[in-house]
């Protein structure tokens, strides 16, 4: 044999403890211990969602707020699952910078399609949270209106929407919105999925398709380091962002808990797409706090002690501390925002126990455009047949007292 | 004069591009759907004529093409999917039967889902390995999904256009063995049936023949040859699989107290099944002896020698309606 | 003393772990089937105790670990696949109907494809969307593939290695709602009843109700509710649903003359419609009415906080029954 | 706005006209015009399959008649077809070199899983032509015996056997078949398949899978540069062998006109595998000079200028004129080849117009292992039907004069 078998790298080992901080090709502008640091490429440029420059201070106290009431909303939530009020949660514990980051990056006019964890995102199109409540209640499949959001309904099915955010970027391209040179015309869509998603077939098609059409669309895939039980190294042997790549577009890992850095990368990433450049990946290496959801229990998988070591990376209070060190924000600043997630746990806690049950009969709507007969008459058969019970308690839309169902 | 005589595959490119025409918002996505025309030549000449953005070659990801298709769809297009052969819609079923059949309801009605998935399907043109299928009942079982089988040229001309202009997803089937066969007049001043609705495409009295897509010739033969042996068969063109418009089903079954079902799927809870079940429901004390099912064995379908004993064909028509006969 | 109590869980957990120990050919394979054990803690401890080369953690892609486990069973293997909810099998339908299916049939039997796909399928666990599908007819459609579902603790520990012994790949279905809910006596001396038959769980005269997986325990509390109104109800509990193993419905039909058949998939062209055909064409002259179906409504499934009305309940079994007897 | 939109190359046009003869990365051993040339990686070193080396030319001669036996199978079958012999076949006019290259390098051990193209592979792992023809002729689904030639049945549904071939590939490291520096043990599989298919989801997976595991397999794809009618452009706008680079494996590109460039590339890639290290993924740079299949009509969508120049990169011609030019074949070894190959025509077209019909009956074989009562009651009703007719024409085995069907 000739020496050609060691004609590639090894790279089962590429993958190692080097990669534990995120490595070197990390992309932060704010440290854990919340000091600023310059990046060769990236610059923290806040700009409100037209596009006009506002003062530096006042958009990252904008962004801290936002980054408290999304966790207010997240430990709520799972305070209301462990209350019986939800009969899921799903927690973005430890998020809160990838997902406010990108969500300001958005101009209105882009679209985003969420996973089930994007809570912050949908905080920052405007949704509000007992709408999300609805969902983990059971109430509905989510309640807000797409549209009017520019926001996507949470997709369970992991990696379909990836699909559906690139089909939805090439709409905007026939539409015409994409490299017009019209900042407020220009748009893009935003992917959202996970570590664990990047295996599905259906996420790599959209890389395929996204890479072919050149598709204005941003791939911001929140590696949290845990598909489940599963650790990120199941998915992949090198550090995930290198897998655009392979497909022909750029790559980037931003430090995911770090809210400048990803507001920075991923209003780049869709300058670039709104422009006509195409396709970015943007990895936001981050890590999940919590469980999966609150049905799981991670210690049966994995050690506190990593997740001891991510608390001292808690994007929250990096960005408390540059603000207070930085006289960026007052005590009061501090306290107003405080109170602000005070309120909105009451609002949800009320808001949450306040939902109506669903009509029985609600099941039967929607399913077409055009009801067929044969489903008519099934609503009709159903209808009846509930009223040979005690009507009143079952048809109208109830208010009830806990999800113990 | 507006009367044209086409086939099957000449009908539905008509139809594509007069829906193209009619509306801008109609796309046409697939694999070889471009400058080939399709492997059918069903998209011949639309592309040339509508261009590369609304008539688009696809990568080779049947899932990556109805999942784009969603995602247009959301943005206010109307996308027709063509699937290249029965076989090849598995890698898509996912986003068919969790996304594209449950948007609308999951959204509350917010995210309509107008698509058109075309799928050339059933057997008999001597083809290899998954390329003679006949995937409808997956479909017709899922909620939200409508399914449809056109049988004959005029069909495929009008039926294709009213699917495209339908606010539901719609499954549509083609029996690809007819697309260059039978010709017919397609004539314009001669309004079409509603798309979710059956038809009773011969008369007759002693037993129903319930058939759809390539089967429908196949009844219709068989009703020529009964009929030379003194027996009328009523054969029924059900056109819409999901949902199933059985009034006039039920009606014929009432006159004639026998029912013959025959599709190429395979038997075992195929089409079949679920008319069986609703015509014995409704017409119980009408039948004369079950409704009996003819189609493709429960068999994988065999090699394409061999096809035309796995496919329904005169004979075992005739044959079940027979057994009917003399329950 | 060889009697244990045990949930479905403990006794789907139990078999697996027997499976292993009797074959080092078997192999688990699946999404979070390792250290955490699954999410609904199937394979606890099976990875600690067999190791990471037999109890294998998935990429999390479907039709990924389907295909793979294609490969592995090509090679020798037996692979048992867990996919994690009913609603995620969509991924790798394309494998499991085109490839699994087939592989034997294509091969002329020179590649068997012995493969235990694990379903918990199902609903009432209040869970969100595609966590409480029933795609049973899916592939009970599909030649090549057998398909059953257990109902209980004592059943699960047999079936499962009944599954994994057979040299079919087998679509096994496992009633989520159940696994940590009733306890029942395994008795280890007992001898199993064969994985493909159905059977009587409970003896009646009036109307016979066929059930499967989550439904016989609904349809033995129907049962338990009409005998107090004085109805003699016999309950079968299916067990295989491809192939279905009908003369012992055929025996209790001729008795009963009437028949209801309680699923969660959705009526229209679920396994109900299969049952209907057959039970009419084998037991005509002895029907006293139509059969019945009681199932899910062709409808999405519902949000959870009504997913109690979409599923057949008690009261709806009884008022079929009602119906089958006032016919 | 920073600079930071630029931060990525703008990879649209990197497939561009450079790309034609496979680019700088190309890996060539032999020149269109018969030269051999030195690569700083891979060195023919001809074995036979046990891995003995054997004398160069006696080798080349030997790919050379592979080669020609494998054209004229293909052009015999292309006949066959318009005589209506056969229902379909794919031709493999121009992929000779890939084919053989790839199927030579291979140990008895090792097993391969084809696409439907595979012919030249299958010739290499000793499966009687004739059993592919049974095939398109629609005699069966495959006539051979995968483990008596370790070589899979040909698959359809693009991109399935990918997967597959990672999981017989698995199955290998449980058998502790790979790296155990056994030469005679060490074992590895090929999973074929196409340019097109590399946009499935399966095949993507099947890359998530074999570098998640580290399996033994060598992803081996002829870039014919056309999916039907579709150009490799749509499916890619990068190399493709770049794609393997987003999965962490090696890829390398090799002049799949070039038998023994593709002979070394996949060898060392099998040795690769079989040692342990891993995947690789082979891009064997070819051109399909025929149609997709026999009822494909490329003048449809590509130009005849296009096929006039990859002509000149003949796989065969090459082959010969190195001979010829270096003494290392006589003309009676030509002549004898070509003999050899008018033999195997004339055995081709007889078999196969003797080939019989299957029974009927033969629907009902294989199904199951355990044939349930409801298919055996099918079966027997199907029989006694048949017997209704003329049964001696129908239920047994018949040979027919055409496959006019
Ligand atoms: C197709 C599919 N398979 C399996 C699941 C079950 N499931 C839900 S979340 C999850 C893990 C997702 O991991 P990742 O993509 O990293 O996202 P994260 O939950 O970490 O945000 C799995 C396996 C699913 N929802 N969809
Ligand atoms: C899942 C699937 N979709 C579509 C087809 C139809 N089809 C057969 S071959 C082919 C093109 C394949 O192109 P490529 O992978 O480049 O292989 P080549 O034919 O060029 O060898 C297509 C679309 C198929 N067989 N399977
Ligand atoms: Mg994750
Ligand atoms: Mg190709």
């Amino acid at each position: 044999m000739s020496h050609s078998t060691d004609f590639g790298p090894d790279l089962v080992e590429v993958f190692g403890p080097s990669q534990v901080d995120g490595g070197p090709e990390l992309v932060q502008l704010l440290t854990p211990e919340g000091e600023r640091v310059e990046h060769p490429e990236f610059r923290y440029e806040p700009t409100d969602s037209d596009g006009k420059p506002i003062a530096e201070d006042e958009a990252i106290r904008g962004l801290y707020r936002d980054m408290v009431l999304t966790r207010r909303i997240d430990t709520e939530s799972t305070a209301l699952q462990r209350h019986g009020e939800l009969g899921i949660w799903a927690q973005l514990l430890g998020q809160e910078a990838a997902q406010i980051g990108a969500g300001r990056a958005l101009r209105p006019q882009d679209y985003v399609f969420p996973t089930y964890r994007e809570h912050g995102v949908a905080w920052c199109r405007g949704v509000d949270p007992l709408n999300l409540l609805s969902l983990f209640r059971g109430v509905d499949h989510g309640g807000w209106d797409p549209s009017a959001h520019n926001f996507g309904l949470y997709t369970i099915v992991i990696g379909a929407q990836a699909l559906h955010a690139t089909g939805y970027a090439m709409g905007m391209q026939r539409d015409g919105v994409v490299g017009t040179g019209d900042e407020a015309r220009d748009a893009a869509v935003v992917a959202h999925f996970g570590d664990g998603a990047s295996s599905q077939g259906d996420v790599n098609e959209a890389f395929i398709f996204a890479a072919s059409y050149n598709a204005p669309v941003v791939f911001f895939c929140q590696n949290n380091q845990w598909a489940i039980s599963e650790p990120i190294e199941r998915q992949s042997r090198i550090p995930l962002y290198q897998r655009a790549l392979g497909f022909g577009f750029p790559g980037i890992r931003v430090d995911g808990n770090d809210v400048l850095a990803t507001y920075a990368v991923t209003k780049a990433a869709l300058q670039r797409a709104r422009e006509g450049q195409g396709p970015t990946f943007v990895e936001a290496y981050t890590y999940r706090m919590g469980a999966h959801t609150t049905t799981d229990d991670p210690t049966r998988y994995r050690l506190d002690h990593d997740v001891e070591r991510w608390k001292l990376r808690d994007p929250i209070a990096r960005v408390k501390a540059y603000l207070a060190r930085n006289g960026a924000a007052s005590e009061s600043f501090f306290a107003k925002v405080a109170n602000e997630a005070d309120e909105l746990g009451h609002r949800l806690r009320e808001g949450c126990k306040a939902m109506p049950d669903p009509s029985p009969m609600a099941m039967f709507d929607q399913v077409y455009a055009e009801e067929p007969p044969e489903l008519a008459a099934q609503r009709e058969g159903f209808a009846a047949y509930l009223e040979t019970f005690d009507s009143s308690s079952v048809v109208e839309p109830v208010e009830t007292q806990g999800a113990g169902r | 004069m507006s009367t044209q005589r086409i086939t099957l595959a000449k009908g539905l490119n008509a139809g594509l591009r007069k829906a193209m025409e009619d509306d801008p918002k109609v796309l046409i996505m697939g694999e070889d759907v471009g400058k080939l025309g399709g492997v059918f030549r069903i998209t011949d000449g639309l592309q040339k004529d509508f261009g590369e953005d609304r008539v688009i070659d696809s990568p080779l990801a049947e899932s990556g093409i109805v999942g784009t298709a969603v995602g247009l769809a959301l943005r206010g297009y109307r996308p027709v999917v063509e699937i290249q052969f029965d076989g090849f819609v598995y890698p898509a079923y996912d986003q068919i039967v969790c996304q594209v059949a449950k948007m609308r309801f999951r959204s509350k009605g917010r995210n309509p889902m107008p698509m058109v998935i075309r799928i050339p399907f059933g057997g008999g043109i001597g083809a290899v390995e998954h390329h003679s299928e006949s995937p409808e009942a997956q479909f017709a079982h899922t909620p939200g999904l409508k399914v449809v089988a056109c049988s004959n040229p005029v069909d495929g001309y009008w039926m294709i256009q009213q699917a495209i202009a339908c606010d539901d997803p719609v499954i549509f089937l083609e029996p690809k063995r007819q697309y260059h066969a039978d010709k017919a007049d397609l004539d314009l001043d001669l309004a079409p049936d509603p798309l979710f609705a059956s038809r009773v495409v011969r008369r007759g009295t002693d037993v129903t023949v319930l058939a759809y897509g390539p089967t429908v010739k196949t009844a219709l033969r068989a009703a020529e040859a009964a009929a030379g042996e003194g027996r009328a068969l009523e054969v029924i063109d059900l056109r819409t699989l999901s949902p199933l418009d059985m009034d006039p089903v039920f009606e014929s079954v009432r006159r004639t107290g026998r029912a013959v079902v025959v599709h190429e799927a395979h038997v075992n809870l195929g089409l079949g099944s679920e008319l069986s079940a609703r015509v014995t429901e409704e017409c119980f004390y009408s039948l004369e002896a079950p409704v009996l099912r003819v189609g493709g064995f429960d068999t994988p379908y065999p090699a394409s020698r061999i096809e035309e004993e796995f496919l329904p064909d005169l004979d075992r028509v005739l044959d079940a309606v027979d057994r009917s006969l003399s329950f």
